[in-house]
């Protein structure tokens, strides 16, 4: 047997296993079932979305403008006759986007300093904790607002601010749990086998917190697209007329008085289907990563 | 006396409910304790020694419930009575004992109130004189100024004193039965020794009835009027003590009896059959010194964690270093190892200087592939996230040279064989094997860049007895084999014994005394060693 | 009547506060208004006072002179731009240089000290002087030195011309020349500060007929009427709420629920569809001199060309932006078929939507396959900028010139706007005095003022507006209707920006007030306002 | 004493934090977009009018030399002025903090007193249909952008239901405020006896306060009941139960005083996060608060208000995680010492 194929095979029992269990989290709870069923549909909407609407997205039409939700129009049309079930879902993706990329780039940034600060202590611990300590002094919400109106509302600045919100969390988690294993017998074991700090930090000690991370990831990712939502409700969502959730509830919400409600309620109820769904993902990932409950 | 059993146990079954179906922790199993009687219930883990107790108590957690047999407790049957009912019981009429006594006091409340709470809970003492009566009891565990102790939170105590407010706590309220579930696990012998003491002559007093649950034959015999063995959730052997050790008829029983170390045993006892096969052939050893430690200091604020410790260690020799918690053998040996730096002394490896070189930088460092370490925890020491192989492989691949794939697979499977782990557990996380599979696998990557010195950290401290055994045996034919020396930290006197050459006795980091095994176990000269020997319990022979 | 449906379902929870009879009493004589946002400065003359601070101005200061009243369009009351009225000044002699004033005698101001003729003087003389809004607005009407403003005698003042100028009275009518108490301030001012300007940000200090008793900034104003008002007849509520309420959803729901009595800045929607419902008292009426507009720089390609000029004006989609974006509420600038150029400004230009004349248009200018640029807007006014921007660039699409929509936050349009890089943009110009040729002079002379955002140039076009101004001033009618003429027409053919509509003022007023008058800066006059 | 100095060292390890955030808010404000001297010298402007008001306001020096004008400034205690309200800023936050104050902390005392119970409940649930039912509601109500439940509860309660009184900020517009204590209107209200307006603010409080709390309940009922479980699973509560303990003594004072430790902590966190979160109630509610104040700045470019805000938030920030290290050391001894 060649040596690959016993690294695959290897590889096979250790994704089964973890399948398996997933499995079992997922038919035991019927609410993480649900939302990972959600969460594939969200995926599933991202990458086809843009192909499978009814309209364009874009396209105005004067003469149906505000319509309520019909056979032809199952979301109803917002002021400017656009088609908003065709908005929703494809704003599925550039949601997605924002949310990924922006729970990407601060775990990257947050994840790794916290992990640095937490295995090495002194110095790196100061400085990524005064860091730390500095953004969470910001009243958080003020200071993306502050990024993004400083930077230019683009997508790029949105996720970069929600980053940087999230940065604390992220380091201060990550500090934490490395600092907890970095006197652990596996990392003292790893020295002695010669493993130099980055190959412990890289190799031994992260991926031991990742599935920790994964479930802060998975509720960051909510709060991403939540602060996307609030910056578009003050004026500093994407540029229009691209369609993004946060953004269409924020044009909307003047409406839902004046009896308009599908312009908001629609993408709405997306927006925290998707929150919902993101949120619920978290707690049922810590299921499933959570060693105690697996036996 | 009367001839009524006060716990009678009959046919009691408990399951687990688990996703792959209803799990039986305890089968069918049958005790009885009479007043004035302690039962010792001995088993390695996994046996359902405590989960017997839990049932009796009825608090076994959510998934466990009785599903056969009945509990009768002078007269009541515990098994249908309702949980209120069992409320008034728990705590006035049974109470129990549990390890880990720091954990089982509410951290945040002092220990004369939460004695209080259960005298109060029981109408055994009034808001006005709770106080003194809680006061009384902690006295009466023997404890010092129990008045200023009566204010005191558990942080600010010893784990012995924390156990003797534990004992105080299940006794206040003078209950007819007291379970002790491993009560001294984890406290050093002669903290252990003075607890038990103290527990024994309490219900003796009381004429109660007890069940100690242990997983320390010595213990047991040494303590319990009966003994009953568990295996796998099913009783398999009960007799009383002294018989049992003389007359085991269960070949579990004898199998047990023989792993565990006694003064006089040899390391080829403990096994039942010894290995047909004639001892490994040794390697030939150059005679000198393979360590040489001067004047050792390590401070911690004003605080001499090790204090000018001298010591060393020949090729091919067996060191142990022995002492109770907190007497700086493990700082000891990670600076030997060179995880953390002195704060003055030298440490000579094989004639040259490690000592100098920083921990941080020793990972780089030539003698780094020489110098190994087995540690305590096996499943603490292995990174959950690798294999097996990839732990094993992982020193041979940061310091053994370039290595091809499959020569590396070779090499781990040759070493898997070596510490006799089956090939095929080379491809499991650590969450899939046992203890005594991990902690082979701990000791693979030890030994798989061919080190000249080992230091043993307690490394059969988390195993049971029968795998110690073999654990033990093991290591012994590796030295041997591969021409290692061994420093083997442990508080243990009886294994040290078993596997070392010299013995060195540490104390609040200075060494107290050493010697040879045999001088040091047989005439100490040092008051300490002595105390120390004496408060080791031992089955009688 | 809403109010009382309301009481009648409110519970305990909602109700005690009104309950009380001396408030509901009180409530008949107080007006609550809701607006978006409040003003930054009580005083006019105070540096950046925003335009709600422009309203407290209004009612609280008198003027020597102001407007008589006509009928609007629909009937509402307008201002009338031909008929000056007395307020301070009893009596207006205007003579060939100069005009002199005489004051009422028993006009006194909110603290009892009477108006004398050194206060206007002092008022007219810190208009000129402050530097900023008010002293350009002053020297619209050229009115630009302290010289010009002469003590005849304590109750007489006379303003000298600098040079014959059609626009020197109706700017003394305007919201800048108020008459303040010179001696309340001067008292309240200090050496760095010499026109008490610190004073009267915080407090007002005039004669007019109300006075603000309460400022939380960003909150609420509530003034209070000046029981000794001497300027007209005396205002009918007594009492004034103005609560800032930054949602407009909000300030529809408090309208509808009858809990609040006017509002006016709310979206067209919301107006077109409260107009439908029919409870509440809706009056539209344009801005006048007002143009919301497409502009163009035209010192840059692509738009140097007329011709892509021209190709813009007709992608744009007219109909649709009156229909989805304004629902009709705003007077259609576009698509004249024929008939000759009237002398009057804003009037339709004859672009309508046409891709194929664009795509031809485009095609000529050598860009038949369009290009790219970035079409700005200010996000102040997104409500009505955006989905005119966004139907624009849809339409643009179409004849191939992609446009990136670029929203630009209010604080920072009239920066970027004077920086003149913009390519594209949409805007809104509105001049408090109503005449073509000031507008013109404004917004197209090659003096390239800060409101010609297009940087537009063009000898023709200045030798026109100037003509038109000279001809004004000297009454010659003739040359003034051709000169206006001419530079409407040119405008429509260089077209360096294309007007849209002529915005509407849409207030929205619970039925039983009553007596609302539309003004030329648009705001509420508190005086003529009743409640039944 | 000692713990007056323990405060002390507390204080003094935060200043590096409120340096940071002087800092960076400085940096922050200075490139956002708009200028102010445009703004000042008013619509008509000349470049070189806008420009002697720049030189004027000192926007015309380095950044630097701008910078050690602003801490000097700070340490006069003068934040500036506010080019939106016109006021100093100094006396626009106090005026409003109370208001976001008073919004925040009623909103937090709802969210608690809801979500604690409930984290409680499923926490002794664990796994049954009340556990998966406290999850469901919490989350739904953290996924919810907090204008939009808002709006919802306005449009509801205010316009169709008619339960709620106008969304028109702390009082009823004929309601005259109390005379000014402590800044609260609830406990202004009390002090001069005045029932009436206690019920007036009550009334205007309850559905922004609601607004906030929904979106607090997730995190404190989620916290409760991690906390609440890994306490439930602890070896001295198995003690006490062993000892015979009644169950609402071995919740309520064994498990729930322990798990209350990081409650709190998550409280400071939530907390701050609602003074954030407030910042888009106040605006729905026209809540004469710092938030919609701080909001109303940044758009406007207007960066004294921001920065004077920012800078008022930080302080308040650490004197609240000094409060709960207080409480913490009180409820758990083993803080006092070590601390």
């Amino acid at each position: 047997m060649s040596a690959a194929g016993i690294s695959e095979a290897r590889a096979a029992s250790g994704l089964t296993a973890t399948l398996q269990h997933a499995r079992h989290v997922i038919t035991e709870n019927p609410v993480t079932g649900f939302a990972f069923a959600l969460f594939l549909l969200l995926v599933v909407t991202a990458i086809l979305g843009p192909s499978l609407v009814p309209y364009d997205p874009l396209a105005t039409d004067s003469s149906a403008s505000l319509r309520p939700p019909s056979a032809r129009h199952w979301f109803g049309t917002d002021q400017l006759g656009r088609d908003i079930f065709s908005r929703v879902v494809v704003a599925t993706r550039l949601d997605m986007i924002i949310a990924v990329t922006s729970v990407a780039v601060v775990f990257a940034a947050g994840g790794l300093a916290g992990i640095a600060a937490g295995y090495f202590g002194g110095w790196t611990d100061r400085i990524v904790g005064r860091l730390a300590d500095t953004i969470m002094a910001f009243p958080l919400f003020v200071l993306a607002m502050g990024i993004v109106a400083a930077l230019g509302n683009t997508v790029t600045n949105i996720v970069i601010a929600t980053a940087v919100v999230n940065f604390p969390l992220y380091a201060r988690l990550a500090r934490a749990e490395a600092n907890i294993r970095r006197d652990a017998g596996f990392v003292m074991a790893a020295r002695l086998s010669g493993n130099t700090d980055l190959r412990i930090l890289l190799f031994h000690i992260l991926p031991n917190i990742l599935p920790i991370m994964v479930v802060q990831m998975s509720l960051t990712m909510g709060y991403a697209i939540l602060n996307a939502a609030g910056l578009s409700f003050i004026g500093l969502g994407v540029r229009p007329p691209t369609p993004e959730w946060g953004i269409m509830v924020a044009e909307g919400a003047a409406g839902i008085i004046s009896g308009e409600w599908w312009v908001a309620l629609f993408p709405g109820l997306t927006l925290m289907g998707a929150v919902f769904c993101f949120n619920l993902l978290g707690d049922g990932v810590r299921d499933i990563v959570d060693p105690q409950r697996r036996t | 006396m009367d001839k009524m059993p006060l716990l009678d146990v009959r046919d009691l079954t408990v399951e687990f409910a688990t996703r792959r179906g209803a799990v039986r922790a305890v089968d069918q199993i049958d005790l009885s304790v009479m007043r004035g009687e302690i039962l010792g219930i001995v088993g390695e883990s996994g046996s359902g020694k405590s989960v017997t107790s839990y049932a009796v108590m009825r608090i076994l957690d959510r998934a466990g419930r009785i599903a056969e047999g009945s509990i009768s407790f002078s007269g009541m049957a515990l098994q249908t009575l309702p949980e209120s009912q069992m409320r008034d019981l728990r705590g006035r009429e049974m109470s129990m004992v549990f390890q880990n006594p720091r954990a089982a006091l509410n951290p945040i409340r002092k220990i004369g109130r939460q004695i209080e709470d259960v005298l109060l809970r029981h109408a055994q003492a009034t808001r006005t004189d709770a106080r003194a009566k809680s006061i009384a009891m902690l006295d009466r565990v023997r404890i010092a100024r129990p008045e200023e102790r009566y204010d005191a939170y558990p942080f600010e105590l010893s784990g012995g004193m924390c156990q003797r407010v534990v004992i105080a706590l299940a006794l206040a309220c003078r209950p007819q039965l007291l379970i002790a579930d491993e009560p001294t696990t984890g406290l050093d012998v002669t903290t252990q020794k003075a607890v038990m003491e103290l527990m024994v002559e309490l219900t003796r007093e009381r004429r109660m009835a007890a069940i100690l649950i242990t997983h320390d034959l010595g213990l047991a015999a040494a303590y319990c009027d009966t003994v009953m063995v568990m295996e796998k959730g099913k009783v398999v052997e009960s007799a009383p003590s002294a018989d049992i050790f003389s007359a085991p008829t269960h070949p579990y029983t004898k199998r047990l009896l023989q792993a565990t170390p006694k003064p006089g045993s040899v390391l080829r006892d403990l096994v039942m059959d010894p290995q047909p096969e004639p001892p490994p052939p040794a390697r030939p050893i150059q005679p000198g010194r393979i360590l040489d430690v001067r004047g050792l200091v390590k401070t911690y604020g004003a605080n001499n964690a090790v204090d000018g410790i001298d010591l060393h260690v020949d090729r091919g020799e067996s060191v142990g270093l022995v002492g109770e918690s907190g007497c700086g053998k493990s700082t000891t040996s990670m600076m030997i190892m060179r995880l953390l730096d002195p704060s003055d002394g030298s440490i000579q490896f094989d004639g040259q200087e490690i000592g100098a070189v920083p921990a941080r930088a020793f990972a780089t460092h030539p003698m780094r592939k020489r110098i190994q370490m087995v540690f305590q925890d096996p499943t603490d020491s292995l990174n959950p996230r690798f294999t097996a192989e990839r732990a094993i492989a992982d020193p041979i691949q940061r310091m053994g040279g370039s290595i091809r794939r499959d020569a590396l697979r070779a090499r781990c499977e040759e070493l898997a064989t070596l510490v006799g782990l089956p090939v095929h557990l080379l491809d499991r996380f650590p969450h899939q094997m046992s203890g005594g599979q991990k902690a082979r696998v701990g000791i693979a990557r030890a030994i798989a860049l061919n080190p000249d010195l080992v230091i043993l950290d307690e490394p059969t401290a988390a195993l049971d007895v029968s795998v110690q055994a073999v654990v033990l045996n093991l290591l012994q034919d590796l030295k041997i084999s591969l021409g290692m020396s061994y420093l083997f930290v442990s508080h243990d006197l009886h294994v040290v014994r078993l596997l070392c050459d010299r013995v060195i006795v540490m104390r609040a980091g200075k060494i107290v005394e050493q010697g040879t095994a045999e001088q040091v176990l047989e005439a100490p000269t040092a008051a300490y060693t002595r105390e120390l020997i004496a408060a080791v319990p031992h089955p009688p022979t | 009547m809403q109010r009382r449906t309301f009481l009648t379902i409110a519970t305990g929870l909602a109700a005690p506060a009104i309950h009380s009879p001396a408030r509901a009493q009180a409530r008949n004589e107080t007006l609550l208004i809701v607006s978006e946002s409040g003003p930054n400065n009580l005083d006019i003359h105070g540096i950046g006072t925003n335009v709600p601070g422009y309203e407290v101005s209004w009612n609280c200061y008198d003027r020597l002179i102001t407007h008589g009243m006509k009928t609007g369009p629909d009937g509402t009351p307008y201002y009338d731009r031909d008929k000056l009225v007395p307020e301070l000044a009893e009596d207006m002699a205007v003579g060939d240089m100069s005009v002199t004033f005489k004051l009422r005698r028993d006009a006194t101001f909110q603290d009892g000290t009477p108006v004398r003729a050194a206060d206007v003087k002092w008022s007219l003389d810190r208009a000129v002087t402050v530097g900023g809004f008010p002293t350009f607005q002053m020297k619209a009407g050229s009115l630009e030195k302290a010289e010009q403003f002469v003590v005849v005698d304590d109750h007489t003042v006379r303003i000298d011309f600098l040079r014959k100028d059609r626009l020197t009275l109706p700017d003394l009518a305007v919201i800048v020349p108020c008459v303040v108490n010179s001696g309340l301030v001067q008292k309240n001012a200090a050496p760095n500060d010499p026109w008490g300007l610190e004073y009267t940000k915080q407090n007002t200090a005039g004669s007019g007929a109300y006075k603000v008793t309460q400022w939380t900034p960003g909150t609420e104003v509530i003034l209070e009427r000046n029981e000794a008002w001497k300027g007209g007849t005396m205002p009918k509520i007594r009492r004034v709420i103005w609560r800032m309420v930054p949602s407009s959803g909000n300030r529809r729901a408090l309208l509808q629920r009858g809990d609040a009595d006017i509002s006016y800045d709310l979206p067209a929607k919301d107006f077109a569809e409260m107009k439908t419902a029919g409870k509440l008292t809706l009056v539209s009426t344009p801005y006048s001199n007002g143009i919301q507009y497409i502009g163009m720089n035209v010192t840059k390609p692509p738009f140097d060309n007329p011709k892509v000029r021209q190709a813009v004006a007709y992608a744009i989609p007219y109909d649709k932006i009156m229909e989805v974006v304004l629902f009709g509420l705003g007077r259609p600038m576009f698509g004249k078929s024929s008939g000759p150029t009237e002398v009057a400004w804003p009037q339709p230009h004859p672009f309508n939507a046409n891709l194929d004349k664009a795509r031809a248009l485009l095609a000529e200018a050598g860009m038949a396959d369009g290009f790219e640029t970035t079409l700005s807007f200010d996000l102040g006014f997104a409500d009505v900028n955006e989905p005119i921007c966004i139907l624009l660039q849809e339409s643009l699409g179409k004849i191939g010139i992609r446009a990136t929509l670029n929203k630009i936050p209010g604080s920072n349009w009239r920066t970027e706007l004077n920086k003149k890089i913009m390519p594209l943009y949409t805007n809104v110009f509105s001049g408090w005095l109503d005449y073509p040729e000031y507008f013109f002079f404004w917004c197209y002379h090659g003096q390239n003022s800060v409101f010609n955002t297009m940087s537009y140039k063009s000898p023709t076009m200045d030798g026109l507006i100037d003509g038109a101004r000279m001809a004004a001033a000297s009454g010659d009618t003739a040359t003034y209707d051709r000169d206006v003429r001419g530079f409407v027409d040119l405008a429509f053919t260089d077209l360096p920006r294309i007007p849209l509509y002529q915005p509407y003022v849409n207030v929205a007023m619970q039925p039983n007030i009553s007596g609302y008058q539309y003004w030329f800066h648009r705001r509420l006059d508190y005086r003529s306002l009743a409640k039944a | 004493m000692r713990v007056a100095r323990q405060i002390g060292q507390r204080l003094v390890t935060a200043l590096p934090s409120v340096a940071g955030v002087i800092v960076v808010t400085f940096l922050l404000t200075r490139i956002l977009p708009g200028d102010t001297a445009a703004y000042f010298a008013g619509p008509a402007a000349t470049p070189a009018a806008i420009e002697e008001i720049r030189a004027r306001l000192g926007l015309d020096q380095t950044l630097p030399v701008q910078f050690l004008r602003y801490v000097g400034d700070l340490a006069r205690g003068d934040f500036g002025a506010s080019l939106t309200t016109g006021q100093p800023v100094l006396a626009d936050i106090t005026a409003r903090l109370p208001a976001s104050a008073e919004l925040v902390l009623v909103a937090l005392v709802l969210a608690v007193a809801i979500a604690v119970p409930l984290g409680i409940i499923a926490a002794l649930k664990e796994r049954s249909l009340i556990d998966h039912a406290c999850r469901v509601v919490a989350t739904a109500g953290v996924s919810l952008p907090v204008f939009f439940t808002g709006l919802l509860l306005v449009y509801v309660f205010y316009y169709i239901l008619g339960w709620a009184p106008s969304p028109l900020g702390r009082l009823d517009v004929f309601a005259s405020a109390p005379p000014t204590a402590s800044g609260f209107f609830l406990i202004d209200s009390l002090l001069a006896g005045d029932v009436e307006t206690f019920r007036a603010t009550l009334a205007q409080l309850v559905l922004p306060a609601a607004t906030l709390a929904i979106f607090a309940l997730a995190p404190i009922a989620r916290m409760t009941r991690g906390a609440m479980l890994s306490v439930l699973g602890s070896d001295f509560v198995r003690t006490a139960r062993a000892a015979g303990l009644s169950p609402n003594t071995v919740v309520m004072g064994y498990a729930f005083r322990n798990a209350v430790l990081p409650v709190i902590t998550t409280l400071g966190m939530v907390f701050s996060f609602l003074l954030g979160a407030s910042v888009l109630v106040e605006k729905v509610f026209a809540w004469p608060g710092i938030g919609s104040y701080a909001v109303e700045a940044l758009i406007a470019s207007d960066y004294a208000p921001v920065q004077g805000f920012v800078l008022v938030m930080a302080v308040l920030y650490l004197l609240l995680n000094l409060c709960i290290d207080i409480l913490y050391g009180l409820i758990d001894p083993r803080v006092r010492i070590d601390a």
